[in-house]
């Protein structure tokens, strides 16, 4: 095994996590991830590997499926963006190309994205200040793309609140604008 | 005292402190700045924009044309704001503007005496000699007398906020037809938003005096705003003005959070702007009364009779002790009513007709005009002529102005809709096409009762419902006054003294009359030439005016003669509002490298690349000026070993059966054949023919690239190639997707480049020149088993490779790429050294791939294939791109190594003159070479590929610069590439 | 009549009975030599230079609506020449020198005022591309200067220099360049050549060209069938409309720029200043109010009004120049129909159709080029020559790969 | 505006970074005869209607499809939005 220690999106070697008001939003750096494409013609052979591979349905239009030990939501026609925990699945990448094979192609994204875990009371009105979604329509299971701050986004609507995926590289600036958005509406 | 003893919406249990121009008042909880001045007495609050008259409030509402005031002090002064629509608060401080030295003495009042030569349009036909005048005297002159108020010029301290909301229904405007239209929709569960602009809600209720069945307005509507507020699907938005109405039901709201604060609390906004997304909207923003022309109608204590009544009504505030009205229609005699009955004097109803009906309690001059005003800083009297011809003068120090209400229909106009004439109510009401999913209820409508109002806005609200499939019930709605509307449409008092139509601007009836007689007839013509309606209140209190008299001077009907097109916003919004949070440093987003931590450490210098942040050098102690750091970085580099972030360049992955054929028809060059394990450059050309970007492409699999792009061109070479995927060849098998922030990339470059990376890159995969040649790629693990790719490619020309690692590891692996450097001095280099060791190697960027370069400008025409169609290849044939003279690429190097050579110099023969007839092209990129110890540059130079050993002048007039440059190769380090292959 | 300080006196004295029309509203005649089809900036100065200049009679232009109510009565005032590539910079310099004598020539205070423009910069690669144009200006006889970010603060003590996102560099300035009293333009113009016997013939809409045998003989209008030796279109905004009736495509897309003016404020902005980091320009009128702009929209629109994404851009990039913006309140704003070329420059040239020629594809650098653009169409239209400032505003330098691209865009027209 | 994505319902047209006439789909053949000309009509030439207008409009900040979408260039009304892919496919384009 290497020696190399990371260093989490926001640089450092904890997650950052800050409470505001009734809301805490906490940096998540420990999900693997990988996009899964079907590939041409092999789009019904792909979500049916991929089905198994997550042990649930595939995530439809827009939605967010949880399986035992995966997840993975849409992010366009045939796109998928699987989820495992990092410490289980660093290779997770390798392992869904290898059970998927020729059916899809699959890319490594774990370091692509900085994710932020927000929940409380009263997110709706945290977010109707950040991105332009119905957050009434928002349900549980809801995987949307949006812009926050200029920054394209992946919200989705957990089981405890609301997850952001954002480009990684960007951690502080959307880090900067979760909480400042967060210190103006409560 | 002008405060009445009883009566208002004002908390009389509290005080509030203010001042206005320096001087102390005292006011109440619910008053605005301009009822506070009143109940003290004060009428004069401001002077006009061209002749400076003194001026007191025309209106009670955001229409405000007159009371201007700058609010606050500091960052925080806010010029032009209407003392009407500020809601008093403990501490206030406001100034009168465009007045010096004084409100009361001003000596640009000296224009009033002037207005004969300054009348509409003059400044058009003098001020033209001598030319060079106009910028040093004349101008000057005007703009220090014109503007209204003053901004300071320090940061605005308060933040700005911006969200998004939803609904079924948006509701704009509170009175009677807002509310019941929210109190059916509410009832029936549709998500409504409720907006206001006012800080209570009820609009004209509040300043009236009849009942809705047994409650008073103010009753009725806090009972209905108490239910509304009950119900989770309804949102209340008070103090929030919609200002605009844009494409397919998407509305401009600003919420004034905090502007009846004092400062905002911390942290939170001073106001909020919300883009809200509705399925339908109600508008219910009612009417606004409008003024009649008459001479000096301008004075303070001269206002409409609806804002009378509101300040009497509304903020138990009379302007005066004796009033009059002045009348066409008979809602006049409500305000003249509604006075006696608060106990103001009311000296007369000056009524324009003939049939006038009676009034209890005061005398109705029935067929009686206003032909004249007294009173310099405050209305002393009135004259008034009788229908009989003779005159008579009231004492009065106020008078209230009634010509008749105009519907509020600037929003219906936002999508370039027109207004139609009602000859009933004399006034334009919305037409037919309407902005998509709008409709219009109450006074708005024209129907001005408050019985219409109610039912106009319940009807509504079930009848667009039930368009989107929500039935509503008709609420039970109480017994209200129905009066009909009875006007004798009347525009203006005949006379050859001065009758203002636009009072912020002063355009008299004169200065239409001279807009005629010059042919400025269309009502476009007539605003632009006498700046009719272009006031702060957008024409709101004078258009009609306007338009009416040059209808009777034109012969044609005022819906003939038309408006003016309505346009957002509907009442003016702050600056800060629109650019919401971002704002100073969060104006962008910013991107970070993976080793910016440590880079940070090293004390680099770091610059703005796009929305990246780069590391441009890395000083060290003793270096006083750049260049030495970047020379030092440069030359260490060649000897040794040097290591660069290049992560922000981009990274696609490309993958499909058909991922070789795609990228064949994306670059210009072939990629067909290229064999696993290895990378290729790569031109792409715009369609156009002309160069769009470069890269490599890696191929680590029959059916996967790794592609790269420039940092600059990552977001538009994806667009493109999904572009391409998706419409051009929609059958290729083919998977894109971005991975330039997934991976970590640095560039080890210099002779020892192998013998450090082989320190880290794990045994079991050889690096050997042999198996690991120039251009090779692979996956492989370093550190011991952390998964890498490595790419033998070179960009300073020297033995080079890139190696990518997971993001999160890049931090740890310039340390220890660092570590493993000791021993042979490894030294880290910014974007400075990159781009002096890109230019000793003549390789193209930005500055040469500035979208206007061909591929064989850039000296790589035999690139193009003709063997298969590519994107460009056609036409990239064109003549004109491919003139015997064209520009190519080539080096320069000063006749003089110490001279300086500019990027952005241009080219020119030796003697020739500075002109661009002799243009022969120009540098782009520029810098001192450290290993040829001279300066160097690459540019554009006409047939520069015959031109090698000719002497020409790299000349900068801009900068005084004027360099010998002898052209050469752009290769100026190992042209033949052997460094790059050791 | 002659315009004049004495004569506004004189009228002042005399209850200004003495003003008569600025122009005449005259019936159509059935013939004329030339016809300028629209009375917006450009047409209007086309017919004042064709009788002025060019000594041409029996002229009329004809406009669909009310004159000086196209782009020219719908714009942010600046003039400039500050060109990068020789297509342009000749042509656009021509046009800054006619707006140095153009209100002593027309007779009529278009209040053309020098106040400089100044584009700032930000990057290293930016200030290499603005010495490269600003040399290109000097070799063309232009003035240009480059200004340190000391001296930027010197004149603009109040951008944002201390918490700026995108630091300013430096600046390429222009103190020629400057502002004009858009309306007046088209005034002035009208005056001078309803002065000069030019027909101006308001509400008459041309709804077709009498085509024979690749010739044209005159425009079918609203008012009945109007002869003409030669017809010139000037219709900015309606371009490709207009051609589609003598069965022409353009290389032009037809794209909305919204405009914005503040209130009125005391004077604070110097000149006009262009932000490099961001879509945002800024002038102040001599009325005070703060005249800005940004980047167009982006898709194809003839409805004259934009969206709140860029209003919000706009005034984002406004706000990140000049912090001090926040408390000024947004007045008015407006979107006009910018004729968007496929490279960015304009087209002045024949057509395939004898008689008949074209002006247009003037993107949002219309306003500026007002002169130079009446001055060099009169020209071909008098002389059947291009003007040679003008000489590359050809139809087929796309076809034959001659573009005159400053933006380095391409083919795509929402880019430029 | 708001563009009615086919799959993902409503969006706000700041979403989406538009190109252009949807006529960009029918690229010519670069290696057939004449193609200077087809492509000197494709890439220059435009109707630019005053009405109907059928666009590619790219759903950049959202699930990367490009879309063509009917909108009126007066009114700026959306009377139609299909996925691109689809309608190239439609138009006889494969790989």
């Amino acid at each position: 095994m290497h020696d190399l220690a990371p260093l989490t999106a926001l640089a450092g070697t904890t997650p950052v996590q800050d409470s505001i008001g009734p809301v805490t939003i906490t940096e998540a750096p420990d999900w693997a991830l990988a996009s899964v494409a079907a590939r041409l013609g092999q789009e019904k052979a792909c979500s049916t590997a991929l089905a198994s591979v997550l042990g649930a349905d595939i995530p439809g239009v827009a939605a967010h499926t949880q399986g035992p030990a995966m997840s993975a939501f849409w992010t366009g026609p045939h796109i998928w963006i699987v989820e495992a925990p990092y410490d289980s699945h660093e290779d997770l990448a390798a392992m869904l190309s290898a059970k998927l094979g020729e059916c899809a192609s699959v890319t490594e994204q774990s370091d692509a994205w900085v994710r932020f875990d927000v929940t409380g009371d009263g997110i709706e009105r945290l977010f109707e200040r950040l991105c332009n979604l119905d957050l009434a329509k928002l349900g549980q299971g809801a995987a949307r793309r949006s812009v926050i701050e200029h920054l394209g986004c992946y919200v989705i609507r957990g089981t405890e609140g609301i997850h952001v995926y954002g480009p990684r590289s960007s951690a502080q600036s959307l880090h900067h604008a979760l909480t400042s958005a967060a210190r103006a509406v409560f | 005292m002008s405060r009445l003893p009883t009566g208002g919406q004002i908390d009389r249990t509290r005080k509030i402190s203010f001042r206005f121009d320096g001087q102390y008042y005292k006011g109440h909880p619910g008053d605005t700045l301009a009822s506070a001045l009143l109940a003290n007495g004060v009428r004069l609050m401001g002077r006009s924009f061209k002749y400076h008259r003194p001026r007191g409030v025309l209106t009670a509402g955001s229409e405000e044309p007159n009371a201007l005031v700058e609010l606050r002090t500091g960052g925080r002064q806010e010029p032009n704001t209407r003392a009407t629509t500020v809601e008093l608060f403990d501490g206030l401080q406001a100034h009168s503007q465009n007045a010096w030295p004084s409100l009361k003495f001003d000596a640009l009042a000296i224009n009033d005496r002037l207005s004969n030569f300054l009348t509409a349009g003059f400044y058009y036909k003098t001020f033209m000699w001598p030319a060079a005048f106009w910028e040093k005297l004349y101008e000057p002159i005007i703009r220090r007398a014109a503007g209204l108020g003053s901004i300071t010029t320090k940061p605005d301290p308060d933040l700005y906020d911006k969200g998004f909301l939803h609904c079924d229904l948006l509701v704009i405007g509170a009175g009677p037809a807002g509310l019941a239209a929210a109190l059916t929709a509410g009832r029936a569960g549709a998500r409504v938003i409720v907006a206001d602009e006012d800080f209570r809600m009820g609009g004209r209720l509040n300043a009236e005096t009849f009942t809705l069945g047994a409650q008073s307005g103010a009753d009725w509507t806090a009972q209905v705003v108490a239910e509304l507020a009950s119900l989770p699907n309804v949102r209340l938005l008070s103090r929030t003005t919609i200002f605009g109405a844009f494409d397919h039901g998407v509305y401009g709201a600003v919420e004034r959070v905090s502007d009846h604060l004092l400062t905002p609390a911390p942290d939170k906004p001073r106001q909020i702007l919300w883009r809200i997304y509705s399925k339908r909207a109600l508008l219910c923003a009612g009417a606004l009364e409008r003024p009649i022309a008459f001479a000096n109608n301008d004075r303070p204590g001269i206002m409409t009779a609806s804002a009378l009544r509101a300040y009497v009504n509304r903020w138990a505030a009379s302007p005066a002790e004796t009033v009059a009205v002045f009348t066409n229609n008979d809602d006049g005699h409500r305000t003249a009513s509604d006075l006696l009955a608060a106990g103001v004097k009311v000296a007369a109803v000056i009524d324009t007709r003939e049939d006038a009906p009676a009034l209890q309690g005061a005398e109705v001059l029935a067929g009686a005009q206003v032909t004249d005003t007294a009173g310099r800083l405050g209305l002393k009297s009135v004259t008034v002529r009788l229908a009989n011809g003779k005159s008579r003068k009231l004492d009065v120090g106020a008078l209230g102005v009634a010509g008749g209400w105009n519907p509020n229909v600037a929003l219906t106009c936002h999508q370039r809709g027109r207004p139609v004439w009602n000859n009933a109510i004399a006034a334009f009401v919305p037409g037919a096409e309407l902005p998509q999913g709008m409709a219009v209820a109450g006074a708005a409508q024209g129907h001005f009762s408050t019985h219409a109002a109610l039912h106009g806005g319940a009807d509504s609200a079930r009848r667009i419902l039930a368009d989107i499939g929500i039935s509503a019930a008709a609420p039970d709605l109480p017994q209200a006054e129905d009066a009909p509307v009875n006007i004798t449409p009347f525009w203006h008092v005949g006379g050859t003294k001065r009758a203002w139509l636009d009072f912020q601007n002063d355009v008299t009836v004169k200065d239409v009359k001279l807009a005629h007689q010059e042919n400025f007839r269309s009502v476009e013509h007539l605003k632009r030439y006498t700046t009719l309606g272009m006031a702060t209140d957008q024409g709101k209190t004078s258009n009609m005016g306007g338009l009416a008299v040059m209808a009777e001077l034109t012969g044609k009907s005022i819906e003939a003669t038309g408006t003016t097109i309505f346009r957002p916003p509907y009442t003016p919004v702050s600056m800060g509002a629109l650019a919401g949070r971002s704002t100073g440093r969060d104006f962008k987003p910013t991107r970070l490298t993976p080793s910016h931590k440590w880079a940070t450490e090293q004390g680099a210098v770091f610059v703005e690349v796009g929305m990246w942040l780069r590391a441009q050098w890395f000083p060290r102690a003793g270096e006083k000026t750049w260049r030495e750091s970047v020379d030092r970085e440069v030359l260490a580099t060649r000897a040794s070993v040097g290591v660069c972030d290049v992560t922000t360049l981009g990274k696609i992955d490309v993958q499909g059966r058909d991922a070789a054929a795609f990228l064949n028809r994306i670059y210009c060059n072939g990629f067909a054949k290229l064999a696993v394990g290895r990378v290729r450059y790569g031109l792409m050309l715009r369609e156009d023919g002309i160069a769009m970007d470069d890269g490599t492409a890696a191929r680590l699999a029959e059916d996967h690239f790794v592609v790269t792009t420039t940092t600059a061109n990552a977001v538009p070479v994806y667009r493109h190639m999904e572009f391409a995927r998706q419409c051009l060849w929609p059958d290729m098998d083919v998977q894109l997707i971005s991975t330039t922030e997934a991976w970590a990339q640095f560039a080890v470059a210099g002779p020892n480049a192998r013998k450090l990376l082989q320190k880290i890159v794990d045994p079991e995969f050889d690096i050997s020149n042999d198996a690991f040649p120039f251009m090779a790629c692979g996956e492989i693990t370093v550190c011991g088993g952390l998964r890498a790719r490595l790419f033998r490619i070179s960009f300073s020309g020297e033995l080079a490779y890139e190696i990518a690692v997971p993001t999160r590891y890049g931090d740890a692996l310039i340390r220890r790429l660092m570590q493993a450097g000791e021993e042979f001095d490894v030294t880290p280099y910014g974007t400075e050294a990159l781009g002096v060791m890109r230019i000793e190697k003549g390789h193209a960027a930005g500055n040469e791939l500035n979208g206007q370069t061909t591929a064989r400008d850039l000296g790589m025409g035999r690139m193009v294939s003709d063997k298969k169609d590519s994107i460009g290849a056609v036409l990239s044939r064109r003549e004109g791109l491919n003139q015997p003279d064209g520009l190519r690429l080539v080096g320069f190097k000063p006749k003089n190594p110490k001279a300086r050579v500019l990027a952005g110099a241009h080219l020119l023969e030796i003697g020739a003159d500075m002109t661009a007839a002799n243009d022969l092209g120009y540098v782009t990129s520029a810098c001192y070479s450290p290993c040829l110890k001279s300066f160097i540059a690459i540019g554009f130079l006409k047939a520069g590929d015959e031109r090698m050993g000719d002497v020409l002048r790299a000349a900068s007039p801009l900068t005084g610069d004027d360099t010998e440059v002898e052209i050469v190769s752009a290769h100026f380090i190992d042209p033949e590439g052997e460094r790059l292959r050791a | 009549m002659r315009y004049s300080g004495f004569r506004v006196i004189k009228e002042a004295l005399s209850g200004h009975k003495g003003w008569t029309p600025a122009w005449r509203d005259p019936e159509p005649k059935p013939q004329y030599d030339i016809i300028i089809i629209g009375g917006g900036g450009h047409g209007l100065a086309t017919a004042y230079y064709l009788a002025k200049e060019f000594s041409q009679h029996r002229i009329a232009v004809i406009e669909k609506g009310w004159i000086g109510g196209g782009n020219v009565g719908r714009n942010t005032t600046i003039i400039r020449s500050n060109y990068l590539l020789d297509g342009n910079e000749p042509f656009y310099e021509f046009s800054l020198k006619l707006w140095e004598g153009l209100e002593q020539d027309f007779n009529y205070n278009a209040m053309v005022s020098q106040r400089g423009i100044l584009n700032l910069i930000h990057s290293d690669a930016q200030r290499d591309a603005y010495i490269r144009r600003g040399n290109a200006m000097l070799l063309n006889g232009a003035d240009a200067e480059l200004l340190s970010a000391e001296q930027v603060r010197r004149e603009y003590p109040f951008l944002n220099f201390d918490d700026a996102r995108f630091p300013i560099k430096g600046g390429l300035a222009q103190r020629r360049g400057g502002t004009v009293r858009h309306d007046a333009v088209a005034w002035g113009y009208a005056r001078g050549a309803d002065s000069r016997g030019v027909d101006i013939i308001q509400n008459c809409e041309v709804t077709g060209f009498r085509i024979e045998n690749g010739q044209c003989k005159g425009v079918e209008t609203s008012r009945g069938f109007i002869g003409a030796g030669k017809v010139g279109v000037a219709v900015a905004g309606n371009s490709s409309r207009v051609m589609a009736q003598a069965g022409m495509r353009l290389p032009i897309e037809s794209h909305v720029l919204q405009a914005f003016v503040s209130e009125g404020l005391k004077p604070v902005l110097p000149g006009v200043i262009t932000f490099g980091a961001g879509h945002f320009y800024c002038s102040q009128s001599d009325k005070g109010g703060l005249v800005f702009g940004g980047d167009i929209d982006g898709y194809n629109s003839y409805a004259q009004r934009g969206n709140l994404p860029v209003v919000e851009d706009v005034i984002e990039g406004g706000m990140a120049l000049f912090p001090g913006l926040g408390r000024v309140r947004l007045l008015r704003m407006w979107g006009g129909v910018m004729d968007m070329s496929m490279d960015g420059s304009p087209i002045i040239d024949r057509t395939h159709i004898d008689g008949l020629y074209f002006n247009g594809g003037w993107c949002y650098g219309g306003f500026k080029a007002t002169p130079a653009s009446g001055w060099c169409f009169a020209h071909l239209l008098a002389t059947d020559t291009p003007h040679p400032t003008a000489a590359a505003y050809r139809f087929d330098r796309f076809e034959k790969g001659r573009m005159i691209d400053e933006k380095g865009m391409g083919a795509q027209p929402n880019l430029h | 505006m708001i563009i009615n994505h086919p799959l993902l319902g409503p969006c706000d047209a700041q979403e989406f970074t538009y190109k252009g006439d949807a006529r960009l789909i029918d690229r010519p053949d670069g290696m057939a005869d004449g193609a200077d000309a087809a492509f000197y009509n494709y890439a220059y030439l435009r109707d630019n209607p005053a009405g109907q207008h059928r666009e590619l409009w790219f759903h950049e900040q959202g699930d990367r499809s490009w879309l063509v979408v009917t909108r009126n260039t007066v009114t700026h009304e959306i009377t139609q939005v299909e996925l691109a892919r689809d309608v190239a496919r439609k138009s006889g384009r494969s790989a």
